[in-house]
C-alpha cells in the first residue's frame, strides 16, 4: 500500500506543477502598495462608467482639472479657463503635456475625448467641446446647473487620439495615458498592477495635484468579490488596504477594537456621502397616491435612529434634515431636536386613523439585497402602528427594472451617493420628461422649484428653505440614514496629509509613506 | 469506431443550436432590462431609450435571434459584452482556461482520493478501514460544496494561514477550490470503486490470477483494479456536470475569474451576450467531456471497442 | 406481497439505512410541528442579541438580525425537506408520464422527446436550475419548477430505458396478444416492474434536490432571506462567518445531516430492492 | 485414507478439515479427508455439487478466501513438505509453478481486458527468469500445444469461444510445467463435443508432460475416460476410494451405488432410473455418525453414532461404511 501511495502523491504534485500558471511576483526592494476592491476590473477602457474599475480609475487616467488640498478646483492638464459666453467657457491647456508613450497632448485630443465621452457615459453636463487653437478648446454646457464647469472638467479622461485609435481593443487591456502610473500587468477580472511613470510630464512638484502624486513605486489593485475574503486578505497581509467593509465586520478594526493594534480605520463619509432613502410611489395604484395622512403616518412611525442601528449595527447616522446631514445646503429652519418629522408613534397613529389605509392591506416595499436589513427594520416599526408590509428583495437587475416603474411598489428603499442636497432633490423630484417625477408624483410646482435651486443663481438658502417646506407638506420621500464609508488599512500606511473630504475617495497611492 | 463518434459529434451540432435557441429566448424572458442596468438610476427616459436602441434590444425578437444565430454559428463572433463593450471571445479565453484547470485539478483530486478510499475499503471488507473510508465518503457526499469551501477557508487560510483565501496565481490558489469542488466527486468515486472492486474480487479471473502465484498486490492492482475502474469512468461524466455547475458558486467564493464567475456577473447585470456565450460554451465543453468519457470507456474496454468495430464491419458488407 | 416483506426485512437489517430513516422521520415530525418545537419566532428580531454566540437563551446563537438560529433551522426543515420531497414527487410523476409515453409508443414521439431531453441534458444541472430560477424569480414554487425540470428529464429517461428493456419481454407480448388496451398494459404490467429503479432514483433525488436548493439559495436565487431556508441562512451570514462561525456552522450541519440521512437511506433501499446483494 | 503405497506418494492429504464462517453459522465443507496421489497418476474426485470437492482443491493450492475460510486441521504433503505450514511467500513460488489449477467456467476465468498471450506470459515471467521475448515464444508454443493458432496470441478473451477459452486456461496452467494439475470441473460448462476434445487434449498433455492430476467432476463418464483412481466425496468426506476398475466394477458404498443407478446404462433399457432420494445434508449442522445415513437404504442404528470405520473391500479398495457386508450381499451386477 505504501509504495503505491507515494506513487499517487508524486502524480498529484506533477499535475500541480504542470498547472501553476504564473509564478508569484518577485518582492523587490521597491515600496509597494496593494489595495483590495470589490469591482471586477473587466476593462480599462477610458470611456466607460467608473463602476467597472472603481478607485483604480484615478490611477489610469487624468482630467483637465483636479481638486487642490483646499478643495478648490484647480487646472491640471488645463492651465486655466474663463467664461466667454452664456454657457461656453474657453479652456487653455498646458503645452508640455505628454502621455507615457511620448505623444504630445493637444486641443485636438481633448476635443476627441470629450466628443467620445458624450456618446458613451451618461448624465454629463456639457453639450460640446471644440478645439479653437493649438492648446485652447471651447467647452459649452448643456444648462446652467450648479457645479457648472467644474464637473465636466474633472470627469472626462484625456488620452491621445492617435494612441487610442491605434490600440486594437480601444485600450481595454493596455491603456496609455498621461497618468503618473503606467499599467505594468493586468489580468481581466482579477488584478491591475501599476509602476511609477519615471518621466512624468508634470516636472514641477508644486503643480502636481494631490490625487496625481505617486508616492509608491508599485501599486496593485486586486479584485475580491466576497466580503469575508476581503477581510481575510487584509488580515493575512495579501492586501494593505480595503474600502467599505460591512458594518458587522468593521467594528473590530475601529479604534479600541480587537484588531485596532495592527489596523487602522477612517470614516470618509463626510467626503463620499452614501444616503439610504425611502421613496414613496405617487402613481394611482400606490396606497400613498393623494393620501398625505398615510405618508405622514409612515414618516412619523419610523425611528430613523432605530433603522440606522438595525441596518448597520450602529455604524450609520440618522438623517435629521430632508437629505444628507453632511451636505452643506440643507434647510436650516428645523427647530425640534429630532429635526425633520421626528419619530412620534402616537402622532403617526393619529395620521393613520385619518388616512384611508385599510388595516391588513400589505404595502409593497421594494428593497435590494444590501438594503434588506433596513427594510426588515422598517417593517417592524410600521407593524407597530398597524401597517403591514410585504418586502420584496429581488436581484439587482429586477430591482433596477422595478425601481424605475413606480406601479410595481408602494415605497422603495434606494441607496445612492451624491454631493449636494439640491442636486439630489433635482434628480429625484424633477419632471423626468413626461409630466411627472421619477417616482410618479405629478407636481409641476415642485418640479419647477427643484429645477430652480439646482441652477447657479437659484441656489440660495432662502430658496432651499422654501423647497424644504414644500417637502415637509408633501412627504414624497423619507431620507433614512447616512451609511458610514470606511477605509481600513494596516498600520504601515498613513494618510493624514490627504484631504479625502474634498475628493470623496482616499487616494492611498498619493499619501506620503511613513 | 471513429464513425460512431463522428456521428455523435455531428449530432452535437443541432443540440448546441437548440441550446443556443433555448438560452436566447430564456434571456428575453428574464425580468430586468440590460439597458436599465447601464444607464444610471437617475437617467431620464430618453437616455434609457437611446441605450435600448444602441444595444439593439428594440428590434423584433426574430431579427435579434437571426442576427445572434448567424453571428455565433456562422462567423463565430460572440459579440461584445454590454457592460464592458469588450469582445467576449477575447475575455472568455483565459477564463475558460482557468475553469478547465480548476476542473482538471478537482477531477484529479477526486479520482486519486476516491480510488485510494475505494481500494482500502474493498481490500479490508468488514474491517475498520472499510467503515472509516465509507464514512468519509458519506461525509463527502452530504457536505454542500459552498459550505465546505467556507470551512476550508476558515481552517487553512485564516487559522493556519497556509493557503491564500482567494484570487489566482500559482497552484496554491487552486488547492482549496479544487478540494471543495472535488469533495463530492471523491465520495462518488470511492463508493463506486468499492462496489465494483467487490464484484471484481469475487470473480473467477481474480482467482485464476491468484492461482498463478501472483502477489496479493499484483492481483489487486494488475487484475482487479483495471476491471473495477471501467464502470467508474461513466461516473466521471456525472461528476464533470456537477463540477461545471459547482464552479459557479466556488469561483464566486474564491474570486477566481473563471467561466462560472463570468456567467454569474453576466446574469446579475443581464449581460445577454456574455450569458449566452457562457452557456453555449459550457454546454459544448460538457458534451465533449461526456463524449470523451464514452470514448475512454470504449478505448479501455476491448469488449466495447470490438462491438463498435464489428458494427462497422457489418455495415461494409 | 412476500417480495415486499423480504425487502423490508433486508432493509431493517441495514443499520445505517435505519439511522437514515430515523433522521428522515424525525425531520418530518420537526417540520410538521415546527411552531410547537421552536423556542422562539424565527422572524422575531432582537437587536440587543445580534450575532450573539450560542447561549442558554439561544441554543444556536443569533444571526445578524438577532433572530434565533435554532428556531430558524427548525422552520428551515419545512423548506428544505418540503422542497426536496415535492421536487422528487413532481419530477417522478412528470417523468413517469413522459417516460411511459415515449417508452411504450416509441416512433416519432420517442425521437422528438428524446432530442428535447438531449438538449436539456447537455446543460449541466445546476447551470440549468440557475438560469430557469432567474427567469421564474425567487420563491418556493419557482424554485420547485427550476429544480424539477432536470430531474424530470432524468426520471423520464430512466423509465424509458426500463420500458424499452421490458418491451420485448414475453409477458408484454402476451398482454398484447390478449389485446389489452395500451394504457392498461402500461399501468398494469410495465410500471410495477420498473418501480424499483424509480424508487431508488427518487430517494437519491431528494438528497440532491436539497443540495441544489441550498446552493441556489446561497447565490441569492431559489428561496431567499428572510425565509429561514438553510442555504439562504448561510448566504446571509457568509460575510462574517470568520468572526461568528456559529451562523454558518449550524445551517450547514443541518443540510449535511439531512443529505447524509437520505443518501444512506437511498443506498439501503437500493441494496434491499436490488436482488443482487453486495456484501 | 491411502491406498497401497509402492513408493513415497507424490501428494498426500491427511485428515483435512475446512470450514467457512458466514455470519454466525459455520459451514463444515471438508470433514477429515485423506488420500494420496502417485506421480503421473490422475485422481477423480466425484460427488454432488456442494460436497466440498472444490474446497479440497483450493485448500491444496491455499487460495481459499482468507476472510471466510479456515483450515481447522490436517496436512497436505507435496513430496514430503506440508504446504499448510509454508510461508505465503514460499507458497507463491509453488502456485502456478508446481501446482496449477483450471477452473469450471471458462467464460469468466480469463481477465477480459488483458490480451490472451499476456495472461500466459505473466505466469511464466513470474516463475522463471526468462526474458519477455522467450516467455512470449514459450507462450505461443503452449497455445499451439492446446490447439490454438499462435497468431491469436494478441487477441482478447471475448474473441474466443467457450472451448477455446478453456484451452487458453489450460495453456496458462501448464505454462510452467507444473507437477500437479488441479482441474475443477474443466468441461462442465462446455457442450459435449467440445468436452471430449478438451478431455482428450488434457490426457495427451498429461502423458507428454508427466503431470499428475486431480480431476473434480460430478460426471461419471468424464471420470471413466480420464482418471486412474477415483474418490467418491459426500458431505466433505471420502466415502469410497479405489482404482477406476475397483469402483466401476464393485461399487460398495450405498452412495456410490446410488450414483451408478442414477446413470442410464446403454445396454439395459430401464423404464425408471433410481434417483437417490432426499437431499445432501445441510453443511452447517451435519447429522451424527454416517452423513449418508438419512438417505441410505441400509441405514441401521450403528450408522447413527460414532464415525464410520474404513474397511477394505474384497477387491482391496476402501469404503467408509459399517454396513459393508450387508451392502455387498445384494450386489446387482
Amino acid at each position: 500500500m505504501k509504495k503505491h501511495l507515494s506513487k499517487w502523491i508524486a502524480l498529484v504534485l506533477a499535475i500541480a506543477l504542470l498547472l501553476s500558471v504564473n509564478s508569484a511576483m518577485a518582492e523587490s526592494g521597491k515600496k509597494t502598495l496593494t489595495i483590495g476592491d470589490s469591482v471586477t476590473f473587466a476593462t480599462l477602457e477610458p470611456f466607460q462608467s467608473t463602476s467597472i474599475t472603481g478607485v483604480a480609475y484615478n490611477c489610469l487616467y487624468e482630467n483637465l482639472a483636479s481638486k487642490a488640498a483646499t478643495g478648490e478646483v484647480i487646472g491640471y492638464i488645463a492651465k486655466s479657463w474663463e467664461k466667454t459666453g452664456d454657457l461656453t467657457y474657453n479652456v487653455e491647456l498646458y503645452d508640455y503635456v505628454y502621455d507615457s508613450a511620448g505623444n504630445h497632448i493637444t486641443a485636438k485630443d481633448v476635443e476627441y475625448c470629450y466628443t467620445k465621452m458624450l456618446g458613451v457615459a451618461n448624465a454629463l453636463y456639457y453639450a460640446s467641446c471644440v478645439a479653437t487653437g493649438e492648446y485652447t478648446v471651447d467647452l459649452t454646457l448643456k444648462d446652467d446647473t450648479m457645479g457648472g464647469i467644474e464637473n465636466p472638467l474633472m470627469t472626462v479622461p484625456i488620452v491621445s487620439q492617435a494612441e487610442y485609435e491605434k490600440s486594437s481593443d480601444f485600450m481595454a487591456s493596455n491603456p496609455v495615458s498621461t497618468s503618473h502610473y503606467i499599467v505594468s500587468d493586468y489580468t481581466s477580472g482579477s488584478s491591475i498592477s501599476f509602476i511609477k511613470n519615471e518621466n512624468y510630464w508634470q516636472k514641477d512638484e508644486s503643480l502636481i495635484a494631490p490625487v496625481s502624486r505617486a508616492n509608491y513605486d508599485e501599486v496593485k489593485f486586486i479584485s475580491i468579490l466576497e466580503a469575508s475574503q476581503m477581510k481575510i486578505a487584509l488580515e493575512t497581509g495579501v492586501v494593505d488596504a480595503i474600502e467599505n467593509m460591512s458594518s458587522t465586520q468593521v467594528t473590530e478594526f475601529l479604534d479600541g477594537g480587537a484588531k485596532a493594534d495592527k489596523f487602522q480605520t477612517v470614516d470618509i463619509s463626510s467626503g463620499m456621502t452614501v444616503l439610504i432613502n425611502l421613496f414613496l410611489s405617487g402613481v394611482e395604484s400606490s396606497a400613498f397616491h393623494d393620501d398625505v395622512n398615510l405618508r405622514k403616518a409612515v414618516a412619523y412611525a419610523i425611528d430613523r435612529n432605530g433603522v440606522a442601528m438595525g441596518a448597520t449595527n450602529g455604524l450609520g447616522r440618522a438623517c435629521t434634515v430632508f437629505g444628507s446631514d453632511y451636505s452643506g445646503d440643507a434647510p436650516d429652519y428645523y427647530e425640534a431636536e429630532g429635526g425633520w418629522l421626528p419619530y412620534n408613534p402616537t402622532l403617526a397613529k393619529e395620521y393613520l386613523a385619518q388616512s384611508n389605509y385599510v388595516p391588513g392591506t400589505k404595502l409593497r416595499l421594494l428593497a435590494e439585497v444590501n438594503t434588506s436589513r433596513a427594510a426588515q427594520v422598517i417593517e417592524t416599526y410600521l407593524n407597530a402602528i398597524g401597517i403591514s408590509v410585504d418586502i420584496s428583495t429581488p436581484d439587482s437587475a429586477v430591482y433596477h427594472a422595478n425601481y424605475n416603474d413606480p406601479n410595481t411598489y408602494d415605497f422603495a428603499i434606494c441607496l445612492s451617493g451624491f454631493d449636494y442636497n439640491s442636486t439630489y432633490w433635482y434628480k429625484q423630484y424633477r419632471d423626468v420628461g413626461r409630466g411627472y417625477s421619477r417616482h410618479g408624483w405629478v407636481d409641476p410646482e415642485l418640479h419647477a422649484a427643484v429645477a430652480n435651486i439646482n441652477t447657479v443663481q437659484g441656489h440660495t438658502q432662502e430658496n432651499i428653505n422654501k423647497v424644504g417646506k414644500m417637502f415637509d407638506e408633501r412627504v414624497y420621500g423619507i431620507p433614512l440614514y447616512n451609511q458610514y464609508l470606511y477605509y481600513t488599512t494596516n498600520r504601515a500606511l498613513q494618510y493624514t496629509d490627504f484631504n479625502w473630504t474634498v475628493t470623496g475617495y482616499l487616494a492611498l497611492w498619493a499619501c506620503t509613506t511613513k | 469506431m471513429l464513425k460512431y463518434f463522428a456521428k455523435r459529434i455531428l449530432w452535437m451540432i443541432p443540440i448546441v443550436i437548440c441550446v443556443a435557441l433555448l438560452i436566447f429566448s430564456l434571456m428575453r424572458l428574464i425580468p430586468g432590462d440590460p439597458a436599465r442596468m447601464l444607464v444610471s438610476r437617475d437617467a431620464t427616459e430618453e437616455e434609457y431609450l437611446n441605450k435600448r436602441v444602441e444595444l439593439g434590444l428594440d428590434e423584433p425578437f426574430l431579427t435579434q435571434l437571426g442576427k445572434f444565430l448567424t453571428d455565433t454559428f456562422l462567423h463565430f463572433d460572440f459579440g461584445k459584452s454590454y457592460m464592458t463593450k469588450t469582445s467576449i471571445s477575447r475575455d472568455i479565453g483565459p477564463r475558460m482556461v482557468r475553469t478547465m484547470e480548476l476542473g482538471l485539478l478537482a477531477a484529479a483530486f477526486a479520482m486519486i482520493t476516491g480510488i485510494l478510499l475505494g481500494i482500502t475499503a474493498a481490500t479490508h471488507v468488514k474491517k475498520w478501514q472499510d467503515s472509516l473510508c465509507m464514512i468519509i465518503a458519506l461525509v463527502g457526499i452530504s457536505m454542500p460544496a459552498f459550505w465546505a469551501a467556507l470551512l476550508l477557508i476558515m481552517l487553512f487560510s485564516v487559522k493556519l494561514q497556509l493557503l491564500p483565501p482567494s484570487g489566482i496565481g500559482g497552484i496554491q490558489y487552486y488547492i482549496l477550490p479544487a478540494i471543495s469542488v472535488g469533495l463530492y466527486g471523491t465520495a462518488t468515486f470511492a463508493r463506486q470503486i468499492r462496489s465494483s472492486m467487490l464484484d471484481v474480487i469475487g470473480s473467477d479471473y481474480v482467482t485464476t490470477a491468484r492461482s498463478k502465484g501472483l502477489t496479493e498486490r499484483e492481483v489487486i492492482y494488475k487484475h482487479a483494479l483495471p476491471n473495477a475502474l471501467i464502470p467508474t469512468i461513466t461516473i466521471i461524466g456525472g461528476f464533470l456536470g456537477q463540477m461545471f455547475g459547482g464552479s459557479i458558486v466556488i469561483e464566486t467564493i474564491f474570486s477566481i475569474p473563471g467561466m462560472g464567475l463570468y456567467l454569474i456577473t453576466g446574469i446579475n447585470n443581464r449581460d445577454y451576450p456574455v450569458v449566452q456565450t457562457c452557456v453555449i460554451l459550457l454546454s459544448i465543453i460538457f458534451c465533449i467531456a461526456m463524449l470523451l468519457v464514452d470514448l475512454a470507456y470504449a478505448m479501455v474496454d476491448p469488449r466495447i471497442k470490438a462491438r463498435y468495430a464489428s458494427s462497422k464491419v457489418k455495415r461494409n458488407k | 406481497m412476500s417480495a415486499n416483506e423480504e425487502m423490508i426485512r433486508r432493509l431493517a437489517k441495514d443499520r445505517l439505512a435505519m439511522l437514515g430513516l430515523l433522521i428522515f422521520v424525525a425531520e418530518i415530525i420537526v417540520a410538521v410541528f415546527a411552531p410547537l418545537i421552536a423556542p422562539s419566532d424565527p422572524f422575531a428580531m432582537d437587536f440587543t442579541s445580534m450575532l450573539s454566540a450560542p447561549s442558554s437563551a439561544h441554543l444556536m446563537g443569533c444571526d445578524e438580525m438577532g433572530r434565533d438560529i435554532f428556531s430558524r433551522i427548525i422552520y428551515g426543515t419545512r423548506y428544505s425537506l418540503g422542497l426536496g420531497i415535492s421536487v422528487v414527487v413532481v419530477s417522478t410523476i412528470a417523468g413517469t408520464i413522459i417516460g411511459a409515453i415515449v417508452g411504450y409508443f416509441g416512433g416519432v414521439a420517442d425521437a422528438v422527446i428524446m432530442r428535447i431531453m438531449d438538449v436539456f441534458q447537455s446543460i449541466p444541472s445546476l447551470l440549468q436550475s440557475v438560469v430557469i430560477s432567474v427567469v421564474l424569480g425567487t420563491g418556493f414554487f419557482n424554485t420547485l419548477l427550476a429544480l424539477s425540470i432536470h430531474r424530470t428529464v432524468g426520471s423520464a429517461r430512466l423509465l424509458r430505458g426500463s420500458i424499452m428493456g421490458m418491451r420485448h419481454m414475453e409477458y408484454l407480448e402476451a398482454a398484447d396478444a390478449l389485446n389489452c388496451s395500451k394504457l392498461r398494459t402500461i399501468l398494469k404490467h410495465v410500471l410495477p416492474n420498473s418501480f424499483t429503479p424509480m424508487i431508488v432514483y427518487a430517494t437519491a433525488g431528494i438528497a440532491s434536490a436539497i443540495m441544489s436548493a441550498s446552493t441556489l439559495s446561497f447565490i441569492g436565487l431559489g428561496i431567499i432571506a428572510p425565509t429561514p431556508e438553510w442555504g439562504a441562512m448561510i448566504s446571509s451570514s457568509r460575510n462574517y462567518f470568520i468572526e461568528y462561525p456559529h451562523t454558518v456552522l449550524f445551517p450547514g450541519l443541518a443540510i449535511a445531516i439531512t443529505v447524509f440521512a437520505l443518501s444512506v437511506l437511498g443506498d439501503g433501499l437500493r441494496d434491499a430492492l436490488d436482488p443482487k446483494l453486495k456484501n | 485414507m491411502n491406498s497401497k503405497d509402492q513408493s513415497a506418494p507424490f501428494l498426500e492429504v491427511k485428515d483435512l478439515e475446512v470450514f467457512y464462517s458466514a455470519g454466525k453459522q459455520k459451514v463444515q465443507a471438508v470433514n477429515g479427508v485423506s488420500f494420496s496421489l502417485q506421480k503421473g497418476r490422475s485422481l477423480g474426485l466425484v460427488g454432488e455439487t456442494g460436497a466440498g470437492k472444490t474446497t479440497i482443491a483450493k485448500a491444496i493450492l491455499r487460495i481459499l478466501p482468507h476472510a471466510s475460510a479456515t483450515v481447522k486441521n490436517g496436512q497436505i504433503l507435496l513430496n514430503g513438505t506440508n504446504l499448510l505450514s509454508l510461508s505465503e511467500e514460499r507458497m507463491r513460488d509453488i502456485r502456478g509453478n508446481e501446482i496449477a489449477m483450471i477452473f469450471q467456467d471458462p467464460m469468466t476465468a480469463l481477465n477480459p481486458i488483458l490480451r490472451v498471450g499476456n495472461q500466459i506470459t505473466e505466469a511464466i515471467l513470474h516463475h522463471s527468469s526468462m526474458t519477455k521475448a522467450e516467455a512470449e515464444k514459450h507462450a505461443m508454443e503452449m497455445l499451439e500445444m492446446v490447439g490454438i493458432p499462435a497468431e491469436r496470441f494478441g487477441e482478447y478473451p471475448h474473441q474466443f469461444s467457450g472451448g477455446m477459452k478453456q484451452r487458453v486456461v489450460i495453456a496458462i496452467a501448464l505454462a510452467c510445467n507444473p507437477a500437479l494439475l488441479l482441474a475443477d470441473e474443466p468441461t462442465t460448462a462446455l457442450d459435449v463435443t467440445i468436452q471430449a476434445q478438451v478431455l482428450h487434449m488434457i490426457a495427451g498433455l498429461k502423458e507428454k508432460l508427466g503431470t499428475s492430476m486431480i480431476l473434480i467432476t460430478h460426471d461419471m463418464g468424464v471420470v471413466a475416460s480420464s482418471c486412474d483412481d477415483v474418490a467418491i466425496v459426500y458431505a466433505g468426506q471420502i466415502v469410497e476410494y479405489g482404482t477406476l476398475e475397483q469402483i466401476f466394477d464393485h461399487p460398495s458404498h450405498p452412495y456410490t451405488r446410488g450414483l451408478f443407478n442414477a446413470i442410464p446404462s446403454m445396454n439395459i433399457d430401464q423404464e425408471y432410473l433410481e434417483p437417490i432420494d432426499g437431499l445432501p445434508p445441510d453443511p452447517t449442522h451435519l447429522p451424527e455418525g454416517c452423513y449418508f445415513s438419512p438417505r441410505c437404504k441400509y441405514a441401521a442404528e450403528a450408522c447413527k453414532t460414532g464415525n464410520m470405520p474404513v474397511i477394505t473391500t474384497a477387491d482391496g479398495h476402501l469404503c467408509r461404511c459399517c454396513q459393508y457386508n450387508l451392502v455387498a450381499k445384494d450386489e446387482k451386477k
